[in-house]
């Protein structure tokens, strides 16, 4: 089992109800961590809609997950 | 050369002093406002909301691409986050040049980039009194 | 819509406010600034002239073609005449509109026209103690 | 005769010594009228390098002139 911080915004943060978690998981990578919490939390979106950072960096939905690592969903952006 | 976060109201005038330098001719500057409407919804307020340590580090990357794609001097962009009322400035970019025709460029290449990749979200308040993350829901 | 000469300091942000409404969510401005080189010439200061009754003419002329050719709300340009020194705002433009696509195109054809069109001439000030009325002299 | 008001600005105002001045001439049309001037202040340019304006409008160099016009002639300009 690995140790994941998730960080969550916007519409995830509403979706989860929450702001961040520490969690368990056997995903082996962010593609299934992310299938894994999309049913716990309901999120609405798929990933193919989203873009992934691991440690504040951007990556790819197939990169390995490491225990400890940090990682936040970035749903559709609408700066400006 | 910088992106940052504001949860207070920007000022463009100042913002403006770091960027001002005897060898630039031409300063090209964006705001964007709070507008009263969104494909055909009234608003009546918004939040925005973002992964700032993520966000800080892209913001910068398209602004070091902007000072090696076009031949300026200096560029920043600031943004807000929180809750914005209508005719609040949610974005500033400021670019200074030797030149006009790389001022203008680059800031709107800048702005162009920042809506597209730095990690911002917006919440939409309407006015029928329903609400949502644009881009993301419905 | 304003097109106008100043004697004095250029006030930007006080500009401005006359081109907000919340109809728009996006300003474009430019500001030319007195450089201290000009083709290879070290500057020291400068003066404008302008004969100002067929320049304002000419100028609301530029502002009214930006109006019909791009969705813009409101436009607003001033040109500073008389002594100048480097680093003075020389021309401000502003451009209101709803979206930023319109708004940085017309915020650049108004600066493009205003200095090939309005009669407004510069007189440079060099280092080397030279001058001259510039595209008119040498 | 007709009498003409021209103004002068930066370059011509210089050469001429003067902001402006009140001429009696029999030049038929601007162009004339310019040739006039320029041999009589030493102007420099040519009317090919310049535009014109009579009465606060452009107008074209083969232009009549009235008694009683006011007459610019317009350098390169340089503004911005």
């Amino acid at each position: 089992m690995k140790s994941i911080k998730i960080e969550y915004y916007a519409l995830f943060r509403e979706q989860a109800g929450l702001s961040n978690e520490e969690i368990q998981t056997d995903a082996q990578n962010v593609d299934a961590l992310y299938k894994e919490l999309k049913s716990r939390h309901g999120f609405s979106m798929c990933s193919t809609q989203l873009r992934v950072a691991v440690n504040e960096e951007f990556k790819d939905w197939s990169s390995d997950l490491e225990d400890g690592d940090s990682i936040v969903f970035i749903p559709p952006v609408a700066g400006g | 050369m910088s992106f940052e976060f504001s949860t207070s109201t920007i000022d463009g005038e100042q913002l403006k002093q770091s960027l001002m330098s005897p060898y630039c001719g031409g300063y090209s500057s964006f705001e964007g406002w709070v507008r009263d409407h969104n494909e055909g919804h009234s608003v009546s307020k918004l939040e925005y909301e973002a992964y700032e340590a993520l966000a800080v580090k892209e913001g910068e990357c398209i602004l070091q691409e902007a000072i090696d794609k076009f031949d300026i001097k200096e560029a920043s962009c600031v943004h807000r986050v929180g809750a914005l009322d209508i005719g609040d400035m949610a974005v500033w970019v400021g670019v200074s040049a030797a030149h006009r025709d790389a001022a203008f460029k680059a800031c709107r290449y800048i702005i162009d980039q920042v809506k597209v990749r730095v990690p911002i979200w917006k919440k939409e308040h309407y006015l029928d009194g329903d609400s949502g993350w644009v881009n993301c829901e419905h």
